[in-house]
């Protein structure tokens, strides 16, 4: 059913400005691809050009080695769901769900329990009959996900379809959409600016900034294995500390401003004396009586964690960040730290990431550059 | 008239292509009139020749203008067959779009009424009038040209534009020799005074002459007896007063078109309508006086021996026609 | 890509219609301005007509007059229109239906008839004139000249605005609204700031069919004109006075019309251009209930308006009912008038509408696919087509009919005498309110709506049809009924196509009324009234909708 | 400048159906206050009878005691932010911001002064003379959010204002709203759907559902002491044990169905053997040598901790749960296990939550019942 997806070099402009510059990514046939980026970095862009709702100013688009640049978006068979919804408002919900199988003169019993079943999997079953301007807006978004999933395409683009559902029901469709796109074997292709969606259902993740692509790889390895500063730092909290390479008896490792040394493994070999940066992310510091000195600033209560925001020595860290933090596990935290309290901090040798001193490259070992 | 379209299967309307348009076909049974004359003077004349000659007629009607053009314009294929109404020095310009026939009535025909060019049959005889609102006019005494010059009747004088208006042309004609004494040139001071009376106002088509006196918009209107005899008749608070200056009486005609579907049929017509019988109806039914020698004018008609009957010269007047036209154009603009 | 995509149809529909144009418009006014630059005698090409008209002061004030009503008219209209559209929207109005229905019929006054019964009514012996006269001794202005035809004319007008202003209205978003509330913003600033902007397409276009209508009406002038000449009455004269004028220069006349009115129509449609933006609307506005004063001074200035514009349709009923003898009124009442036409009736009322519903169907798709084209697909070939589609609505239907007589008299195509020639009258000449509501609507509409069905695998052009062409429906049919009355009243090209059995119930009523006998063409335009009122409440019982304006 | 709301008694139907049966809500001068509930259950609604769009079918509201059922939204001073954006289409990003200034009269140099600020704030600044249709899903977003901020309203009203920007963006955006809130002082309701950001920045938080609010509390308290089993569930994750009240040497505690006992001195005195539900929310489990056995059905990696989901024995947890987790805070975790594998569990008695049987109502001490 499904097929792979090839972009070569995609140009994209609107008018004089180019959104797109030149874009290549290989998405695997079934697989559950996430693109991931700041606001207007292109995701929509992209995705329409997927789609063939965007002319392509350039650049090669194709389903399974076929280019489609010239095949119409309706012959595509893909389902998309709109940023904007955009659900018929002269059709009631359940007319808009069936409208993509009666296209497809599916048969009436099969349609209607089709129809039924995705109605029960977004829950808006009670609202089948009512038009579309009496829903909430997450129910609205319901009912442009289950259009487009009910007929099961080759390729669902999803452009935040979740955007306006709280986190319970959130999983839930999540896991819904998982299912069918495994079940019958969607490509997907997911837009959302929701890193913890990402990283829970994508099987790759492909980071894009101004319409270049970053970074393209499975979850935990983006999040834990960043490409550069920005994709470690948009993904997740990173706290950027300014370092030097220095050798020590055990190996390589990097020392702080304030003196504190952790030697890591995981370098590739730098030249000693190499200025870099040291990106720290808030839970790969552990408490100890030594290390970087920290006072507590700010705390905030997040559920599971508490984040304090930190105070450190200002040549210690990279400039223009917009907080340095450190976040401590509440399930088993056995003290709690007040604002203006200080304790030492060291980072986990094993989890932090090295990157040149602009930040452009990773300095990890086997962190690869095929994205 | 609109009775008779129902049936009627091969009326000229659903022509198909295929047959030579021109062709002239005796076999007929019917005939297509266009004529601008009300339906209440129309009905008599077109169901007495219907009973008596088993022809089915069908009238169309609009406009004089709007006829005219359409044979014009059909000239390729005519729809019409037979034109009816129009002034003659509405028609003499366009006379090659209509066909020679002379109706078999031509000797009893009063001399000034022979129809010499070929295609120009005349039909009545209609002498310009003014037409007075009895209400309106008061004291003030009208039984003239000069009369229309009072300042009592500044912008209370409804008068067609004569480029519009063939009766009120005609009276443009009657004016400019009824008061230059027999040279048209000399007539047009007084147009021009007359032009000033009317306080640039100046109606677009001849019924809006009599209705609007009539209906009493205006006091006094330059028409066509015929136009106003109507009221007269019907009752309206309106009188008919013949220019003492002279009065110049000119018949309208009925004409054949060109390649005319049913010739045969607009023969037959022509000579009814022309015949004796006809004619007497039209004079005792409709307010017009016949062109036949043997019938008398109505009886609540002023005989034309009471009137100043006095002639235009046909020739100069066609051949000035544009010239004129323009210069009251231009006059009336100045004002 | 997008325009690639559905290349193949839409290019499709393109060739239709270029062929339908070339062959129904172009073609015949094209020789008939052809014939503006010929010398009628020699036939030799020649600037004489042109040079004729600018050098006497008599044309050029025609011109000047013309402008004059034309803006003005306009204007009203709009003033007038425009405000009594978003009242009836944006608030609860009792009896918004009666409403509707009295603003429609007010529309349909049928040619001189509505002219004739303002002089009834306000001429020098009318029965206000005379009431003000004998109760107040005051004389009021009269009906004749400039300001009567502006009179006439806004009041005969003002209701295609307000239909066209109604149909956006509906779509236009109320959160959009609450915004500006939620802003500190309200009442008139509101209007202004928000509403006004968001329906100045649809303005512009409702404008422009005002601006032309009146351009082209001579009807009225005719008839209360009295010496003030407009250009739609010259053209009308030279080209078919009984005394016969120069056809050519009625030709140059008419290509001056055209002349100025291309250029509206392109200074509204680069205005639009600029102004388009597109919204989706999920939740229409809300009428809102009136409180206290202004919801009273809303009522009076309603049912005010609407009840002076309804005036000639009452006197024309309230004539029908009077006793005539011959071609006067006289007192008391009878059916004598609706005795005299019975007979004639039947044939009349069939054509109207059997060439009406044709015209109005053939209307509305090509106005559906016409305006698609030229907003969504735009190219200089669709701009041409646009542009087009207004000459024949500003050429005087009489000389409209005769040019397509003259064009179809003769082989290859003989269409003269057939009703298809006058349905294809009707069609060139009505469709502009058509076109001109579904694009202002179009504009409106986001195109991710159709988006979304080709991702859902329709076909463009099955998407076309089962979103965008339902979500236009409300502009495109406020705008089909326009074209429907207007049709229903078409007179000046008919009367010169019609032949015995093609003829409508206006031409009967117009011969009517060139005997003089408006006993009887009152009597036919109150049967003809009646008719399309009942018609529209079918249409409006059929396609289940609420209220008259969509 | 700003004031309180209140809301007493509210009702609000569309057509027969009722979404707000009876609604009572005190809002505080100057609080930051969110509404927090699963898709449909009336936030934007109630939002919309506080701004005056909606119309009331019952009940009082009113800003510092004064009745405002009868005052129109213009008449208000609020600002809102839009579920749906509802930016003016034809007007350009900046006169759209600068809108509401205009109404106000503002003079001219302090306006501009005050949009750019604004327009930098929200980062759009190099957008400001495009028109809205040209600009991405959250870009509009943020006009949306400068425009109502901008005002400077008493109160300013909020449907899901950041629901389409990435986290990095929803963090910046939130703590700028959260200043000009703090600094002009105004009184803030939000609707989000996003838990974490609004214990994030709430000074109080509302969980509706159907309708009717559940509980009022600061975030800490409602995530770490839920009213019922429906905010526990609802606000972050908890797994829902069957459990029965025992008598221990030192207090009561509650025995699971596999006997494993916890002994708590947060309960209220409930008659040992009352049946309860025990919340247990996947970060208070502890690993241990005892408790209760587990085995790992699946992991996800979610960035800072590992969820496992978890097989435990049917009779032990209510039914109908999607998944039980247990969390592992990566920072300092020494051990990640595999699917498959078991451990023992303990849970975290001064955490854990315990409810009434059919889970309506905390046992917990001082949890107190004004919401
Ligand atoms: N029609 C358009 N004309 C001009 N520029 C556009 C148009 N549509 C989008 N852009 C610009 O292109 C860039 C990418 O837009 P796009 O919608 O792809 O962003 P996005 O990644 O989807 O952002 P978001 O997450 O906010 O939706 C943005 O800077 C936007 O301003
Ligand atoms: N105009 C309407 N007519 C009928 N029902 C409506 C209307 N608007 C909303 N509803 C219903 O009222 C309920 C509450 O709607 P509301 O928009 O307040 O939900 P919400 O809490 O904002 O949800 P979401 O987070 O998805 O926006 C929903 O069930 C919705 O279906
Ligand atoms: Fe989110
Ligand atoms: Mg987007
Ligand atoms: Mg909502």
């Amino acid at each position: 059913m499904s097929n792979s997806i090839g972009v070569k070099n995609a140009v994209k402009r609107f008018g004089d400005v180019t959104v797109i510059p030149d874009l290549s990514i290989e998405i695997k046939n079934g697989e559950f691809f996430t693109l991931l980026g700041p606001s207007g970095c292109g995701k929509t862009t992209l995705l329409r050009m997927i789609a063939g709702f965007n002319s392509i100013e350039g650049g090669e688009f194709s389903f399974d080695e076929k280019v489609i640049n010239e095949i119409p978006a309706h012959k595509r068979n893909i389902g998309m769901v709109f940023q904007n919804y955009a659900i018929f408002p002269h059709l009631t919900v359940r007319q808009n769900v069936e409208y993509g199988l009666k296209i497809r003169k599916m048969e009436k019993k099969a349609m209607e329990k089709r129809v039924d079943d995705i109605l029960d999997v977004v829950k808006i079953k009670e609202y089948q009959d009512r038009l579309p301007e009496h829903l909430s807006g997450g129910q609205q978004q319901r009912v442009a996900l289950a259009r487009a999933i009910v007929i099961h395409p080759n390729v669902l683009l999803m452009d935040e379809p979740l955007s306006n559902l709280d986190a319970k029901l959130r999983i839930e469709m999540r896991s819904a959409i998982r299912d069918v796109q495994k079940q019958v074997g969607i490509t997907t292709v997911y837009v959302t600016h929701d890193q913890e969606e990402a990283l829970a259902i994508s099987d790759r993740i492909a980071v894009m900034k101004g319409g270049i692509i970053q970074q393209v790889d499975a979850p935990e390895k983006i999040y834990t294995r960043p490409y550069n500063v920005f994709v470690s730092t948009f993904i997740g909290h990173s706290n950027l500390f300014h370092g030097i390479v220095v050798k020590e008896e055990d190996g390589i490792g990097v020392q702080f401003m304030d003196g504190t040394k952790t030697c890591l493994n995981t370098l590739t070999d730098v030249t000693p004396g190499t200025k870099v940066t040291v990106g720290i992310r808030p839970e790969e510091f552990g408490l100890s009586e030594t290390g970087i000195l920290a006072r507590v600033k700010n705390k905030t209560f997040l559920g599971r964690y508490i984040v304090y925001e930190l105070d450190l020595p200002e040549d210690m860290i990279l400039p223009g960040q917009s907080s340095i933090e450190f976040s401590q596990d509440l399930g088993q935290a056995e003290k709690l730290y007040e604002v203006g309290e200080t304790f030492f901090l060291r980072p986990n040798p094993s989890k932090i990431n090295v990157f040149t001193e602009d930040g452009e490259k990773s300095l990890i070992k086997d962190v690869r550059w095929d994205g | 008239a609109c009775g008779t379209k129902e049936e009627a299967p091969k009326e000229p309307g659903n022509e198909n292509p295929v047959e030579t348009p021109n062709e002239e076909d005796k076999e007929t049974k019917n005939l297509v009139i266009y004529c601008p004359h009300p339906l209440e003077f129309i009905n008599p004349l077109v169901s007495e020749f219907e009973t008596q000659s088993g022809i089915k007629v069908e009238v169309i009607a609009a406009g004089t203008g709007e006829l005219l053009k359409r044979v014009e314009s059909e000239a390729a294929n005519p729809l019409g067959d037979i034109f009816w109404g129009g002034s003659l020095s509405t028609v003499k310009p366009l006379m090659n779009l209509f066909e020679d026939y002379t109706s078999a009535n031509e000797d009893a025909v009063q001399d000034d009424f022979k129809n010499t060019e070929g295609p120009l049959t005349r039909f009545t005889d209609i002498p310009s009038v003014l037409m007075i609102n009895t209400n309106l006019i008061g004291d003030v005494e009208v039984k003239g040209y000069e009369d229309l010059l009072k300042p009592e009747l500044k912008g209370k004088i409804a008068m067609a534009d004569p480029s519009k208006s063939s009766s009120s042309y005609e009276h443009l004609i009657n004016m400019l020799y009824a008061m230059g004494e027999g040279d048209a040139e000399k007539g047009w001071d007084y147009v021009d005074k007359f032009i000033q009376n009317l306080d640039g106002k100046l109606l677009s088509g001849s019924s809006a002459v009599y209705k609007g006196v009539a209906d009493g918009e205006y006091v006094v209107g330059l028409t066509f007896e015929e136009g106003g005899a109507k009221y007269v008749a019907d009752g309206a608070p309106v009188e008919l007063v013949y220019m003492e200056e002279g009065v110049i009486s000119k018949p309208d005609g009925i004409y054949i078109i060109n390649g005319a579907k049913n010739m045969a049929n607009a023969k037959a017509f022509i000579d009814f309508i022309t015949s004796k019988e006809a004619q007497t109806i039209i004079v005792e039914k409709l307010n017009r006086r016949s062109v036949r020698k043997d019938v008398p004018a109505p009886s609540y008609m002023m005989p034309k021996e009471d009137m100043n009957i006095i002639y235009d010269e046909e020739d100069y007047v066609v051949a000035n026609k544009n010239t004129w036209l323009e210069k009251f154009n231009d006059i009336f603009t100045d004002y | 890509m997008a325009k690639k995509r559905s290349f193949t149809f839409w290019s499709g529909v393109t060739l239709v219609i270029v062929l339908i144009f070339t062959l129904f418009i172009v073609y015949p006014l094209l020789s008939l301005f052809v014939s503006a630059f010929r010398d009628p005698e020699t036939q030799a090409f020649t600037l004489e007509n042109f040079m004729k008209f600018f050098s006497k002061k008599y044309y050029m004030r025609a011109l000047g007059n013309s402008f004059k009503v034309t803006t003005l008219t306009t204007l009203l209209a709009v003033f007038i229109g425009a405000p009594l559209a978003y009242l009836t929207t944006a608030f609860k109005i009792k009896g918004k239906g009666l409403l509707d229905i009295l603003i429609i019929i007010s529309m349909l006054s049928p040619p001189f008839i509505g002219a004739y019964s303002w002089v009834l009514l306000a001429g020098r012996s009318g029965v206000i004139t005379t009431f003000v006269r004998n109760t107040f001794g005051i004389e009021l202005g009269s009906i004749y000249g400039f300001g009567g035809i502006l009179l006439v004319l806004t009041l005969k007008l003002y209701p295609y605005i307000y239909m066209y202003t109604k149909g956006t209205l509906k779509k236009v978003d109320a959160s959009l609204i609450e915004a500006s509330e939620s802003l500190g913003c309200s009442g008139i600033k509101k209007i202004f700031t928000v509403i006004m902007p968001l329906i100045t397409p649809t303005i512009l276009a409702g404008g422009l069919i005002v601006f032309m209508n009146a351009l082209a009406d001579f009807g009225t002038p005719m008839l209360i004109g009295e010496g003030f000449v407009v250009m739609p009455v010259l053209i009308y004269n030279e080209f078919i006075s009984e005394m016969g004028g120069s056809a050519s220069f009625a030709a140059a006349i008419a290509v001056i019309l055209v002349m100025v009115t291309s250029v509206m129509f392109v200074l509204q449609k680069y205005v639009v251009n600029k102004k388009s933006f597109t919204m989706s609307s999920l939740r229409p506005i809300q009428a809102k209930e009136l409180k206290g004063w202004k919801n009273i001074a809303a009522h009076v200035l309603i049912y005010f308006i609407v009840f002076v514009s309804i005036i000639p349709q009452a006197t024309v009923i309230y004539t029908s009912f009077k006793a005539t003898s011959g071609a006067i009124f006289v007192k008391g009442f009878s059916l004598e008038s609706y005795r005299k036409i019975f007979t004639s009736l039947g044939g009349p009322i069939v054509n109207t509408y059997k060439f009406g519903v044709i015209a109005i169907v053939i209307i509305v798709l090509l106005s559906m696919f016409i305006s698609y084209l030229t907003t969504r697909r735009k190219s200089t070939l669709t701009n041409i087509i646009d542009t087009l589609t207004m000459f024949p609505y500003i050429i005087p239907g009489s000389v409209l009919g005769i040019t397509l007589l003259i064009s179809f008299n003769d082989k290859p195509l003989i269409l003269s005498g057939t009703s298809l020639i006058i349905i294809v009258a009707f069609v060139v000449r009505r469709m502009p309110y058509t076109l001109r509501s579904s694009a202002a609507i179009l504009y409106q509409i986001s195109p991710s709506m159709e988006e979304a069905a080709v991702s859902l695998g329709d076909s463009p052009v099955k998407s076309f049809f089962k979103v965008t062409a339902i979500m236009m429906l409300p502009g495109v049919l406020s705008g089909a009924i326009l074209s429907w009355i207007t049709i229903i009243n078409e007179l000046s090209a008919s009367v010169i196509l019609y032949t015995g059995d093609t003829r409508t119930m206006s031409v009967s009523i117009y011969t009517e009324v060139i005997r003089a006998s408006y006993g009887t063409a009152a009597a036919l335009a109150s049967i003809l009234t009646l008719t399309t009122v009942v018609s529209l409440l079918l249409f409006f019982k059929v396609s289940g909708k609420k209220e008259i304006s969509l």
